[in-house]
C-alpha cells in the first residue's frame, strides 16, 4: 500500500493551494473555488484515514463535508450576485462599506 | 421704648416690601407711603434717645441666627446708637420730603423709593445691631443699596460706571472687614459686642501670627479696613466723588449724611478693641485723607463734586478724631456734620433744580433768584468752615484741641485743612451765589416747599446743634465706652483762636478771590501748573486704580482664560486627538478584506507552530 | 502496488495541476472548468481509496452541482466588456 | 416592602413610563404629568423631612434589603442630615426644571419629560444610597439622561460636549470605582462580605492593620479623583463650560444645581465618613485644592464674554467652596459646605435660567451683544441683577451664608490661606458687577431694538420659586442648618473636632 502519508502530503499541498487561492485573489467567485478546494483537502485526509484506520466514520464525515461544501456554494454564490446586482462587481476589494 | 428699637428698621423695611409688590398700583404715592413708614420709625428712634437721654441703655439678646455660638442678633441701645439714631432718622426723614419734589414725575420713582426705604431700614439695622456680623450684614445692605442708587439713572453710561466703582471699591473695604470678623470669630468665639468688649483686654497681647502684630492691632486694622472703604479714606476715597452720579437727595442722605458715616460709625462702636499701634494708623489715614480731600474740593468745578470732596475731608477729620483718641469729638463732628452736609447737598441740587446745570461756573447770582436756598447755604459753608457760632465751629474745635494734644504733624495737616475747607467752600458758595447772574441763572426760580423745607429745617440744626456741647453732650457720648477714655489735654483757649483766625482767613481769601475778584484764581492756576494739573487729575489715583484694574487683573485674568482654554483643555483635548491619530494609524490594519484577516490568522498560526517546534527542539 | 503507485501519483498531478490552473488561468470560467477537472481527480483518488459511494457523491455534487452552479454565477455576474469580473 | 425612600425613587420611574405613554397621546398632558409627578416627589420629600425632624435615628438606614447575596450587594437607602437637604433640593430643583422646560422645549418632547424624570432618580438614588455598589449604580445612572438632554437638546458644538462630558466624567468614575474595589476587596479578609457604607466604615476604623493609613489615603485620593471631576475641582473641570454652553437651560439647571452636588455630598459621606483618618492626613491638600478652584474660577471668569459661561466657571469657583469647608474639618466648615451646594443649587439654576431667557428673548448671550437691558427687559434684567448679588454673596441672600460658614470654619483651620482667599470676596463681585454694568446698565444696544420681552408664565414661576428659596434661606437659615447639624455634628466627631 502507498504509505499514509503521501496522500497527507497531497492533501497538504491541495489545501496551500486553496488557502493561496482564497488570500490572493479579489475574485469573490473564486475565493469560493480555493474554498471548495480546501475542503476537498480536507476530504482527501478523511477518506485517506477512514481507510488507513479502517474506521468508517471517516467517510462520514466526507459526506457531511460535501453536503456542507455544496450548501455553502450556493449560498455564497447566491450573495455574490445578490451584491454584484447592488453594487456590480464581484471584487472583494471594493466591498469597504463596514470598514472602521 | 428700648425694649421696641428693633421696630425702627422695621418700618422702613414692611415700606420697602410693600413699594416692591404693589408700587406699580400707586406710583406716584409711593413717597407717601415711604415717608409714613419712616415716621413711624422717627418716632420710636425719638422716643428711644429720649430714653437713653434719661440714661437708659441695653437692648435685646434677640434671635440665634446660625446655629452657632456667638451669632445672636439683637440690638444694643447705647449713646452711641442713639446719636445714631437721631441723626439718621431725622436727617432721613427730612430728605423724603425733600426727594418728594425733587423726583416727582420721574418714571423710576417706585424703585427711588424702594431702594431708599431699604437703605434706610438696613442703616438703622446698622447702628442698633449689637453683634458685628449683623453690622456686617446691614453694612452690606447699605452698599447694594448705594449701588443701586447711584446707579439709579443707569441708562447713563456715566452712572453706571460710577456705580459698579462704589461697588468694588467698598467691596475691597469689606473684605478687610470679613477678615476682621474672621479674626475676632476665631479667637473670642463670638461675635457680641459686649462680649468682645469685655474679652478684649484678653487678646492685646496674643500674637496673631501675621506680620507680628496682635490679635486686636490685626482685627482692628482689618476692621478699619472697612471703615476705609466705606467713609471713602485714603486710599479708597476714589468712589465717592463718582457716586455724584446718583439723584442729588441720594448724594445727600448717603453720600454725605448716613451711609459714610457708617465706617467712621464701626471705629466708634468696635473703639475697645482698637490698639495704640492701630489708632495711629487710623489717624495718619484720616490726616491725609482730610488733606488731600480738602486740596482737590479747591480745584472741582462740579457743584456735586466740591461738597463731595469736602465730605471726603470732612470724613478724614472724623478718623482723625477718632484715631488721636477724641472719641467724643469726633463723634459731634459726625452729627452735625450730618446735618450741615446734607444742607449743602440739598442746596446744591436745589440750585441744580433751579438752573439744571452741573457747573458751577455756569451759576451765579442765584442768591436773588433762589433766597431761601441761598441763605440755607450760607448757613451751611458756615457751619462747614468753622466760624462761631454755628455748630461746626464747636464741633471741630474739639477735633482739633484732640489732635494739638497728641501729635504736631497731624495737628499742622488739621490746620492746613481748616484753611483750606473754608477757602473751597466759600469759593463754592460765592461762585454760586453771588457775583453776576449768568444767563442760566437767570431762568431760575426758586423751589417747591417740599424742597425749601427740608433745607430750612436742616440749617437749624446746622446752626444750633454745636450748642450741645454747652449741655454735657461730651460726657453723656463717652459713657457709650466701656471705660473712660484717656483724657485729652491740649490747650482749649489757644487752639479756639488759632481756629477762628484759620478759618476766617480762609473766608477771607476766598472772599477776595472768587467775590471781589481782587486777585484772580488764574494767577494761582498759571503759576503752579504742575500742583494744580496733579490735583485736577485727583493724584492720578484713578489712572493708577484703571491701570490696575485694566490691566494687571483683567490682564492676568486673560492670561488664566487663555491658560484655561489652551493648557487646560488643551491637554484634555490633546488627549483626545492623540488617541484619534493613533487610532488612524492603528486602524489601518483593519482593511475590511476577509483575506487579509485570513492571512493574519495564517501568520500568527504559522509563528506559534514554529515556536512549538523550536521549543521541541531545544528542549 | 505499483499500479496503485503509478496511478495516485498520475491523479496527484491532475489534482495538483488542475488546482493550480484553477488560481492561476485568467479567465475564470477555464478557472471553473479546471476545478471541474480537480474534482474529478479527488473522486478518482477515492475509488482508489476504495471509497466508491463517496467518488459518485463527489462527481454528482462537486463536479455535477458545484461547477455548474458557478458557470451560471460567472455568467450571471460577468461583465460585457472585461474578460473576467 | 416599599418604604416612604423607595416612593421617592419609584415616583419619577413610574412617571417617566407614564409620561411617555401619555405623551403618545397629548404632549400639554404629558408635560403636566410631569410637573405633577416632580411636585408630589418633593412634596413626599418634605414629609420625610417632616418625620425626620422628629425621629432622626430612624432614617440612617432606612430601608435595606439583599439584593445580590454571593458578592454582599443590598439595596440599602438612608438620609441624613446632609443628604436629606440635597435630596429635598433635588426633588424642588427637578420640579422647577421640569417647569422651566414647559416653554422651552420645543422638539422631542415625549422623550425629554421621561429622561428628566429618570435623571431626578438617578440623583435622588445617589443622595439616598447607602451601599457603594447602588451608590455606584445611581451615580452612572445619572450620566445617561445627562448625556442625552446635552447631546439631542443641546447648542451647536452639543456632540462635542456631550461626548466630552460623558467620557471625562467616567474617567473619574472609574477612578472612584477602583477606589471602591479595594474597599470591597480589603474587607473580605475581615469576614465581611459586603458594600454597605455604614458596616465597611466600621471595619476600616476598627481594622487598622488591614486599612493602614496609606492605604486609607490611597484610597481616599482614588474616590477622591471621582468626586473631584464631578465637582469639578480645577484641573479637571474643563468639561463643565463646554457642557453649560451646549446644555439647554433645563439640563444647566440641572447640571450645575445637581450633579456638581454629588461630588461634593460624596466627599463628605464616603470621604468624610469612610475614611476620616484619611481625609485628616490629606486635609491640607484638600484645602488648598479648594482655593486653587475658588481663585482660579473666579479669575477666569474675569475674562469670559458668553454669560453663560461666566456662570459655569463661577460654579467651578464656588463649589471650590464646599472643598475648602469640608477640608477646615470643623462644623462651621462642614455645615457651610452643604449650605454652599444648597444654596449654589439655588442660585446657579437661577442664573442658568436667566442666561436662557437672555438667548431667547434677547438673541444672545455674549456680552458686547446686549447692553442696557434693563430698560427694555425689565424682568430678565432685574432678576438677573438679583441672581448675580446673590452669587456674589450678598447678605440676607443664602449664598452670604454658605460662604460665611466655610470662611470663619477656614479661616480657623487654615488662617493665612483664607486671608488669601478672601481676594475672591473682590474678584467674584468684580466679575458680576462688571457684567451687569456692560450687559445691563448703559444705554440700550441699538441690536435690541427688535427684540421684545414676553416672559411666559413657566418662567416667571420659576424664578420665583427659586428666587423665594434664595431670600427665604438667605434670611432666616436656622432651620436648614439645624438640619444639617444634626448630621455634621457626627461628622466633625469622625474628624476628631469638637
Amino acid at each position: 500500500m502507498i504509505p499514509l502519508v503521501y496522500y497527507l502530503e497531497l492533501s497538504v499541498l491541495v489545501f496551500g493551494i486553496g488557502l493561496y487561492g482564497v488570500l490572493t485573489t479579489r475574485n469573490g467567485i473564486k475565493v469560493l473555488m480555493g474554498i471548495e478546494l480546501m475542503l476537498n483537502a480536507a476530504n482527501i485526509n478523511f477518506v485517506a484515514f477512514s481507510r488507513y484506520l479502517a474506521d468508517a466514520s471517516g467517510q462520514v464525515f466526507a459526506t457531511f463535508i460535501i453536503t456542507l461544501a455544496a450548501a455553502e456554494a450556493a449560498v455564497g454564490l447566491a450573495l455574490f450576485l445578490a451584491i454584484y446586482r447592488a453594487r456590480g462587481t464581484v471584487d472583494v476589494g471594493e466591498l469597504q462599506s463596514m470598514r472602521w | 421704648m428700648l425694649e421696641y428699637a428693633w421696630l425702627i428698621p422695621l418700618f422702613p423695611l414692611v415700606a420697602f416690601a410693600v413699594i416692591l409688590l404693589f408700587g406699580h398700583r400707586f406710583k406716584e404715592q409711593c413717597g407717601y407711603v415711604a415717608i409714613a413708614f419712616l415716621t413711624l420709625s422717627l418716632v420710636v428712634s425719638l422716643l428711644t434717645v429720649v430714653d437713653v437721654l434719661g440714661g437708659r441703655t441695653g437692648g435685646s439678646p434677640g434671635i440665634s441666627w446660625i446655629n452657632a455660638e456667638g451669632f445672636r442678633f439683637g440690638t444694643m441701645i447705647d449713646q452711641l446708637s442713639a446719636l445714631m439714631l437721631f441723626a439718621v432718622s431725622l436727617v432721613g426723614f427730612l430728605i423724603f420730603i425733600y426727594s418728594l419734589g425733587y423726583m416727582h414725575g420721574d418714571e423710576g420713582i417706585q424703585r427711588y423709593f424702594a431702594e431708599i426705604s431699604l437703605f434706610i431700614a438696613s442703616m438703622l439695622g446698622l447702628v442698633i445691631s449689637n453683634n458685628l456680623l449683623f453690622t456686617f450684614i446691614c453694612w452690606e445692605l447699605v452698599g447694594l443699596c448705594s449701588y443701586l442708587l447711584i446707579g439709579f439713572w443707569y441708562s447713563k453710561p456715566s452712572a453706571a460706571s460710577a456705580a459698579k466703582k462704589a461697588f468694588l471699591v467698598t467691596r475691597v473695604g469689606d473684605m478687610a472687614f470679613l477678615l476682621g470678623i474672621f479674626v475676632l470669630y476665631a479667637y473670642f468665639g463670638t461675635l457680641d459686642y459686649n462680649e468682645l468688649f469685655e474679652r478684649a483686654p484678653e487678646f492685646a497681647k496674643v500674637g496673631s501670627g501675621i506680620l507680628g502684630m496682635s490679635v486686636l492691632t490685626l482685627a482692628s486694622l482689618l476692621l478699619f479696613g472697612g471703615a476705609v472703604g466705606k467713609s471713602a479714606q485714603f486710599p479708597l476715597h476714589v468712589w465717592l466723588p463718582d457716586a455724584m452720579e446718583g439723584p442729588t437727595t441720594v448724594s445727600a442722605l448717603i453720600h454725605a449724611a448716613t451711609m459714610v458715616k457708617a465706617g467712621v460709625f464701626l471705629v466708634a462702636r468696635t473703639y475697645p478693641l482698637f490698639t495704640p499701634a492701630s489708632f495711629l494708623v487710623v489717624a495718619y489715614i484720616g490726616g491725609i485723607t482730610a488733606l488731600i480731600a480738602a486740596l482737590m474740593a479747591l480745584v472741582m468745578v462740579d457743584i456735586k463734586r466740591v461738597v463731595a470732596y469736602s465730605t471726603i475731608s470732612s470724613l478724614g477729620y472724623m478718623t482723625l478724631a477718632l484715631g488721636v483718641g477724641g472719641y467724643a469729638a469726633g463723634l459731634f463732628y459726625l452729627l452735625t456734620h450730618s446735618f450741615f452736609k446734607a444742607l449743602l447737598f440739598l442746596a446744591a441740587g436745589s440750585a441744580i433744580h433751579g438752573v439744571h446745570s452741573m457747573d458751577i461756573r455756569e451759576m451765579g447770582g442765584l442768591l436773588k433768584k433762589m433766597p431761601i436756598t441761598g441763605y440755607t447755604a450760607l448757613v451751611g459753608a458756615w457751619a462747614l468752615s468753622g466760624l462761631p457760632p454755628l455748630s461746626g465751629f464747636w464741633s471741630k474745635d474739639e477735633i482739633l484741641v484732640a489732635v494739638s494734644a497728641r501729635d504736631p504733624v497731624l495737628f499742622a495737616m488739621a490746620m492746613v485743612t481748616a484753611f483750606l475747607t473754608a477757602t473751597f467752600i466759600f469759593r463754592w458758595f460765592f461762585t454760586i451765589f453771588t457775583g453776576e447772574e449768568s444767563e442760566r441763572s437767570a431762568h431760575a426760580h426758586e423751589s417747591p416747599a417740599t424742597m425749601t423745607a427740608p433745607l430750612v429745617v436742616l440749617a437749624i440744626g446746622a446752626a444750633f446743634l454745636g450748642f450741645l456741647k454747652f449741655f454735657g453732650f461730651e460726657e453723656w457720648i463717652v459713657r457709650a465706652l466701656p471705660e473712660e477714655p484717656m483724657a485729652i489735654g491740649g490747650d482749649h483757649a489757644m487752639v479756639m483762636q488759632l481756629s477762628i483766625l484759620i478759618a476766617a482767613l480762609g473766608i477771607a481769601t476766598a472772599y477776595i478771590i472768587y467775590n471781589r475778584k481782587a486777585v484772580s484764581s488764574e494767577l494761582f492756576v498759571r503759576n503752579l501748573r504742575p500742583l494744580h494739573t496733579f490735583i485736577v487729575n485727583k493724584y492720578y489715583m484713578d489712572h493708577l486704580y484703571i491701570a490696575l484694574a485694566e490691566r494687571v487683573v483683567a490682564g492676568f485674568s486673560y492670561l488664566m482664560e487663555r491658560f484655561d482654554m489652551l493648557v487646560v483643555d488643551g491637554i484634555v483635548n490633546g488627549v483626545g486627538r492623540l488617541f484619534i491619530k493613533v487610532s488612524e494609524v492603528v486602524r489601518r490594519v483593519q482593511t475590511g478584506l476577509v483575506q487579509d484577516y485570513a492571512s493574519a490568522v495564517l501568520l500568527g498560526a504559522s509563528i506559534l507552530l514554529i515556536i512549538l517546534k523550536l521549543k521541541e527542539v531545544l528542549a | 502496488m505499483v499500479f496503485e503507485m503509478i496511478a495516485f501519483l498520475a491523479l496527484s498531478v491532475i489534482i495538483l495541476g488542475s488546482s493550480l490552473m484553477v488560481m492561476l488561468s485568467r479567465d475564470i470560467v477555464h478557472s471553473a472548468l479546471f476545478l471541474a477537472g480537480a474534482f474529478a481527480g479527488v473522486a478518482a483518488l477515492f475509488i482508489l481509496l476504495e471509497a466508491e459511494f463517496l467518488a459518485a457523491i463527489q462527481l454528482m455534487v462537486y463536479a455535477g452541482a458545484v461547477v455548474v452552479l458557478m458557470l451560471f454565477a460567472i455568467m450571471l455576474t460577468r461583465r460585457e466588456k472585461e474578460g473576467s469580473p | 416592602m416599599i418604604g416612604p425612600l423607595t416612593v421617592l425613587l419609584l415616583l419619577p420611574l413610574l412617571g417617566a413610563v407614564a409620561a411617555y405613554l401619555v405623551g403618545r397621546v397629548n404632549l400639554r398632558a404629558a408635560k403636566l404629568l410631569t410637573i405633577l409627578v416632580c411636585f408630589l416627589t418633593f412634596l413626599q420629600s418634605v414629609a420625610v423631612y417632616m418625620d425626620y425632624r422628629v425621629r432622626p435615628k430612624a432614617w440612617f438606614p432606612a430601608e435595606d434589603f439583599l439584593w445580590v447575596k454571593d458578592l454582599g450587594i443590598s439595596y440599602t437607602l438612608g438620609v441624613d442630615g446632609i443628604s436629606l437637604p440635597l435630596v429635598m433640593l433635588t426633588t424642588l430643583l427637578m420640579t422647577v426644571a421640569v417647569i422651566s422646560s414647559y416653554e422651552y422645549i420645543h422638539f422631542r418632547e415625549r422623550e425629554y419629560y421621561p429622561l428628566l424624570l429618570i435623571l431626578q432618580m438617578g440623583v435622588t438614588g445617589v443622595f439616598m444610597a447607602l451601599d457603594l455598589f447602588l451608590f455606584y449604580v445611581f451615580w452612572e445612572l445619572v450620566l445617561i439622561p445627562m448625556f442625552f438632554l446635552i447631546g439631542i437638546w443641546g447648542g451647536p458644538r452639543r456632540e462635542y460636549s456631550a461626548v466630552k462630558f460623558f467620557i471625562y466624567t467616567h474617567i473619574g468614575s472609574l477612578a472612584m470605582l477602583l477606589g471602591i474595589l479595594a474597599i470591597y476587596l480589603k474587607s473580605i479578609p475581615t469576614g465581611v462580605t459586603t458594600f454597605n457604607m455604614l458596616t465597611l466604615a466600621k471595619v476600616i476604623a476598627t481594622r487598622p492593620e488591614i486599612f493602614y493609613p496609606g492605604l486609607q489615603q490611597l484610597i481616599f485620593v482614588a474616590v477622591f479623583l471621582g468626586f473631584a471631576f464631578k465637582m469639578p475641582s480645577v484641573p479637571f473641570h474643563t468639561w463643565l463650560p463646554d457642557a453649560h454652553v451646549e446644555a439647554p437651560t433645563p439640563a444647566s439647571m440641572i447640571l450645575a444645581g445637581l450633579l456638581l452636588k454629588m461630588g461634593g455630598y460624596g466627599v463628605i459621606r464616603i470621604g468624610a465618613m469612610m475614611l476620616p483618618e484619611a481625609l485628616k492626613a490629606l486635609a491640607y491638600a484638600l484645602a488648598v485644592f479648594g482655593v486653587l478652584s475658588i481663585i482660579y474660577g473666579a479669575f477666569v471668569c474675569l475674562a469670559q464674554v458668553d454669560i453663560k459661561r461666566l456662570i459655569a466657571y463661577s460654579s467651578i469657583s464656588h463649589m471650590g467652596f464646599v472643598v475648602l469647608g469640608i477640608a477646615s474639618l470643623n462644623i462651621l466648615g462642614i455645615n457651610g459646605a452643604v449650605f454652599q451646594m444648597v444654596s449654589h443649587g439655588l442660585i446657579s439654576p437661577l442664573l442658568f435660567l436667566m442666561s436662557g431667557l437672555l438667548l431667547e428673548k434677547a438673541g444672545s448671550r455674549e456680552i458686547p451683544m446686549l447692553g442696557g437691558m434693563t430698560k427694555r427687559f425689565p424682568v430678565v434684567g432685574w432678576v438677573m441683577i438679583f441672581a448675580s448679588l446673590a452669587s456674589l454673596g450678598l447678605p440676607g441672600l443664602s449664598g452670604f451664608i454658605a460662604e460665611l460658614l466655610v470662611f470663619l470654619g477656614a479661616y480657623q483651620a487654615y488662617p493665612l490661606l483664607t486671608m488669601g482667599t478672601a481676594v475672591v470676596i473682590v474678584i467674584t463681585a468684580a466679575y458680576y458687577i462688571w457684567m451687569l454694568q456692560r450687559a445691563f446698565f448703559g444705554p440700550l444696544n441699538p441690536r435690541l431694538e427688535k427684540y421684545h420681552e414676553h416672559v411666559h408664565w413657566s418662567e416667571s414661576l420659576s424664578m420665583a420659586i427659586l428666587i423665594i428659596f434664595i431670600v427665604a434661606l438667605g434670611v432666616y437659615p436656622v432651620p436648614l442648618l439645624d438640619l444639617i447639624s444634626t448630621t455634621s455634628a457626627d461628622v466633625v466627631r469622625l474628624l476628631g473636632g469638637a
